[in-house]
């Protein structure tokens, strides 16, 4: 099994015939991927490569079924038509644009979630479910299928951290990169949650980034409510301060926020933390072996 | 991206909160001038993108314009965190009754806006927030309207006991709220804010920063862009697309990718190396991005070898060659470079790099930083 | 019993230390109405004949308990004043104001509705629950107790229909002015809902007014969900036809919204309607005797 | 509150919606010089607060400035339902490819804007939309925000096949809806949008209707009132705070509360009288309120009696009987006066009259009326 996406889900690409847009679809669909359809506006009739365009999602759902849509378009539009997915129904949207706007995204997600929309991202390489379903721009090959769940705030240290583990024969239930931008849909609890229930994930792998609280957050739900082995990793720790957000910024982190900050939640919540990638494999095999 | 303190004034000015009236010069000269303009005493403040400027000597009360100048030149001599001041602001100095604190900030955890207020501004607000956090009220607000008068009106009656000047303190949250959503900021903040003795509030500084996503998108936010706030690299790196920050060290890092720049240059320094900056080329690379990222490492003296860790996605490995290649063949670049590439294209750009003979490969993120600190250190490599 | 207020009820005065504010609060009070508390920005500490005054409306509900609020405040701060008191959990809002702008207002019930606060009005005379609570401008020494249920888009006409029925003898579980502006919180239906399920309402008086189409709804939901006996009356039989909303205007009404047609639908739905005031309660008695 | 054509156009016009240049005119000569600027055929259209105009001949296309000035001459003899013509907006004419139908109005069951597109625009619009529904698209919008990019692409869609001109159609939408909420409207229509020639869409006609609750509390709006649009009697009824609709009978009314009002009228055509007016004094009166409406009652010739019907709850009964007496005061006044009082403050309000001896009471709203339905027949009453 795997969490979000298999070989079930039914795929709509918005900004289908775009420069992006076309050739990850070409990628994902040599994945594998069920691309059912596609979306650029004004563009409706065409065909590319076999996936019929449409102009509105609203219509490609109609006439294609599609539950996921994933979004290549450009920043400015971007908002738009993740909205436009929400509207139309679509489950589970994967925007991959980067360049929003973070309180333009605050409010796009205001307004979808209660839509019983999920979105991926922005800014986001996508998921895969290895084997069975890719929605991003992440390189297929690197993956392998697996019990392994990996959740990541990045995009390349997440394919180098997946590439690691499947050298050491560690397969993947499914890859999810959630987005480095201040303002995402779903976070790394929401992901935890998922893993947490997913039968088939033994194990779960943390990819964090200095700032913001998300990682200490995640460390207490894990020591709280995981049962499966996890272990983590923390970019940033030699990284320059970022720039001061005045005083507000300092008074809402209260001293969260740093690398070594995180590391610390990270152990003092029972998870491994590996201290450069090459150690990611050889700890989740132990915490497996311990388990 | 940061704006000055009277960039920032201007905005809230426009927005109907009341800030002084102030001059910006550049030199001694002008600012005698200004402050004979203003008449009275007259403080003058450094202009630039860092906190801790009063601390740092760049603040300064003046009795009048012969003392306006004296300040200045000091002040124009000072460097404060890294940063030259070159520009300097000169305003009336006022009466203060009493300091408040009041900022805007997005509040990433919750996804929305944030106020935040208190009745004890000044520059020890951290240490009253650390040591006193209930003196410290935060209300979310919404993304689209900016802080409802009600809610604005419930900040200002915890920080302000008398009724007719808590209003008058609501009446500027709403303004500040609305200031900080025109603005598409992350930060908008007034410490101090000042009631003065006749009972009117006063924006004594100012502080916005801006999300660089939406600069990007608007041309008004653009035009505030201080072309002396930074050094020449990074504007070449913001032209094209790379996020670029030189730091001391020795080894020039090209990463795709913020994540996985960071991590490497973690990896640097476990291995006993010292990075010389963080650069990240970005998603969509194109050979022209990777050789602009070679003329910026290049002309940072302190580089000794340079260093590509490179994992295709939305990047593909055959533009990044294509990219050295290119820098290779447009000026001569006497360093040894290191080539880490695997993911989307990866044979090609392998391909087109042997061909060419120009760089070390590594095999890993590992490897390559390992091969990359030995250069550096001055020890013998094999390719 | 009675609906919506009753002897219970805890009433908070938005506007209290105004011109209209502290007339009705006398008013209020001397009917027997419960006010527990006023608000006026920035006159936090006074008090009024006994009544403390607030700073804010949580301020307020925190200290007295208030349940319900009446908005006396004039129409650019009205919106403010209802969005505060749903923002602190008032279930009941009245709003007398008058000359609230209709989008504001269709931003405002969008905003509180999911909170779980009833806007009554705004422009809205108020409601009374006869000898229990009364909340708004309405003459209170005009109405009795009893078990008729009164509903009305008019403020003065309702007094007149009242006072008709207390010279019969019919005395009114509550009466409630829903407000005469395009967009009002609690409709027809609404409080057609809570009379039907009112065991101490025997009969219902519904009276309506020329546009939209909500007497049409009432109409179609009496006659299909209620057992009560109901008596209408519609105002604008004669009235000059009002000035056309363009062809946007046509479209949505579909020929709905004339007297004539209110009139046909209520009595299609088996509903008496009144010709002229002085009807009304030979009406209810002649409907109450055949129930 | 309804404006002109020519003002809606320019309100449209900076929103971005493609307007025609136009001018507005009070003279044939004026109308000759404007077509003789504008050059080419040119449209001549009566300015008044009414539909319909087309078919009333005040819209004519005239082939240069001279028909154009023959043309503006009849139709300034015009009085369009009752509106005589005052204006004129001259235009120049254009080729014209498709005619839509696009309009955005406040949905009061819904509680939400709604926008309205066809495909099929022009003069029968209403009949397209009683006899082929299915051509009328609605789309409800955020009043906030208005009619999201993908919801304008949605009905753009349905109502034009071409995928590039649909876009047009969708960019348009925005902007209306836009517009709409920007002037607080509850109408903003245009119809028919027309497809030129070259590709690009045009507001040929433009209509927008104003909610009065918002122009009350906006200068900028009040300021497209047209003094000439209505009769002298409604300004002074709005200077008042009266709502006032002047009629053909000679029973004047004066009655609080519009709901009332328009019952009290019923209850007159019932017993076979003929109101000369509706009048609304409002909500919370004043004994001013109630001399002006009886100065504007008084100033209609066909007024036979007066009948105030009041049921006193903001109003005030004392109130209404003090402006009684001070409009007696001020002008004498020959017309009999009927009065019922109840409510609020009722027994003062009656003593305050009968001190006065100036009108002729009844105790209910049936004896108010039928005793001035008598009166205004010439029949003797006692009062």
């Amino acid at each position: 099994m795997s969490i979000l996406i298999d070989e079930n889900t039914k795929v709509v690409v918005q900004g289908i015939t775009g420069h992006d847009g076309s050739f990850h679809t070409r990628g994902m669909r040599e994945y594998g991927t069920q691309v059912v359809a596609g979306v650029t506006p004004g563009k409706g009739g065409l065909d590319l490569e076999g996936v019929p365009v449409f102009n509105t999602v609203a219509e490609a759902v109609r006439e294609t079924g599609a539950n996921a849509s994933v979004i290549y378009v450009r920043a400015p539009f971007a908002p738009d038509a993740i909205r436009e997915a929400a509207h139309a129904g679509i489950e589970l949207v994967v925007a991959i644009s980067e360049g929003i706007p973070a309180l333009e995204m605050a409010r796009v997600l205001r307004e979808v979630t209660p839509l019983g929309t999920r979105v991926v991202g922005p800014n986001s390489p996508g998921l895969i479910s290895p084997g069975k379903c890719k929605i991003g721009i992440m390189p297929g090959a690197i993956h392998a299928p697996g019990k392994i769940g990996v959740v990541s705030r990045s995009g390349t240290l997440t394919y180098e951290m997946v590439w690691q583990l499947s050298q050491h024969g560690l397969g993947q239930s499914t890859c999810i990169g959630i987005g480095g931008d201040p303002i995402i849909g779903t976070c790394f609890l929401d992901v935890l949650r998922l893993f947490k229930d997913d039968p088939d994930t033994e194990g779960v792998v943390l990819i964090g980034e200095i700032g913001g609280s998300a990682e200490e957050e995640a460390a207490a739900y894990i020591s709280q409510e995981m049962r499966k082995p996890a272990i983590g990793f923390i970019a940033g720790r030699t990284a320059p301060p970022g720039k001061r957000m005045g005083h507000a910024g300092a008074i809402i982190s209260q001293g969260r926020g740093t690398a070594d900050e995180k590391v610390r939640a990270l152990e003092a919540a029972g998870i491994a933390v590996a201290r450069v990638p090459a150690e990611v494999g050889p700890l989740m095999k132990q915490a497996l072996g311990a388990a | 991206m940061n704006v000055h303190e009277y960039q920032a004034k201007e905005i809230f000015g426009r927005h109907g909160i009341h800030v002084l009236e102030g001059r910006v010069v550049r030199t001694a000269a002008e600012a005698r001038q200004a402050a004979a303009a203003l008449g009275g005493p007259v403080v003058v403040k450094a202009q630039v993108h860092t906190g801790g400027r009063g601390k740092a000597g760049g603040i300064k009360l003046a009795s009048g314009p012969e003392e306006a100048e004296a300040k200045a030149t000091d002040i124009l001599k000072l460097s404060i965190k890294g940063f030259p001041v070159r520009k300097l602001l000169v305003t009336p100095a006022v009466e203060i009754e009493h300091e408040y604190y009041v900022g805007a900030i997005l509040d990433r955890e919750d996804g929305l806006p944030l106020m935040m207020v208190s009745g004890e501004g000044g520059i020890d607000i951290e240490e009253v927030a650390a040591k006193t956090p209930e003196k410290i009220h935060k209300l979310h607000f919404d993304p689209d309207h900016g802080l409802r008068a009600f809610q604005a009106r419930e900040l200002a009656h915890k920080i302000e006991p008398n009724g007719r000047q808590a209003l008058g303190i609501a009446t500027l949250l709403v303004k500040l709220s609305k200031a900080f959503l025109a603005a598409g900021a992350s930060l908008a903040e007034i410490n101090p804010l000042v009631r003065c003795a006749d009972g009117t509030f006063l924006a004594l500084d100012a502080k916005l920063n801006l999300d660089d996503s939406e600069v990007a998108l608007r041309k008004d936010l653009e035009a505030l862009r201080d072309p002396d706030g930074s050094g020449g690299h990074t504007d070449k790196a913001r032209e094209f697309g790379l996020s670029y920050i030189p730091l001391e060290g020795d080894i020039g890092c090209v990463v795709n990718g913020a994540g996985l720049a960071m991590a490497t240059m973690d990896l640097v320094k476990h291995f006993g190396g010292d990075p010389a900056n963080f650069l990240d080329i970005g998603g969509s690379s194109s050979p022209a991005k990777v050789v602009a990222a070679l003329e910026i490492l290049t002309a940072d003296k302190h580089v000794r070898v340079i260093l590509f860790n490179i994992f295709g996605g939305i990047t593909r490995c055959d533009h990044v060659a294509e990219g050295i290649v290119a820098a290779l063949e447009q000026t001569h670049i006497e360093l040894p470079i290191v080539v880490r590439l695997t993911g989307t294209n990866e044979g090609r750009g392998r391909e087109i790099l042997e061909e060419s003979g120009a760089a070390i490969f590594a095999g890993t993120m590992e490897e390559a930083v390992q091969k990359a600190v030995a250069l550096a250190a001055g020890t013998e490599v094999k390719g």
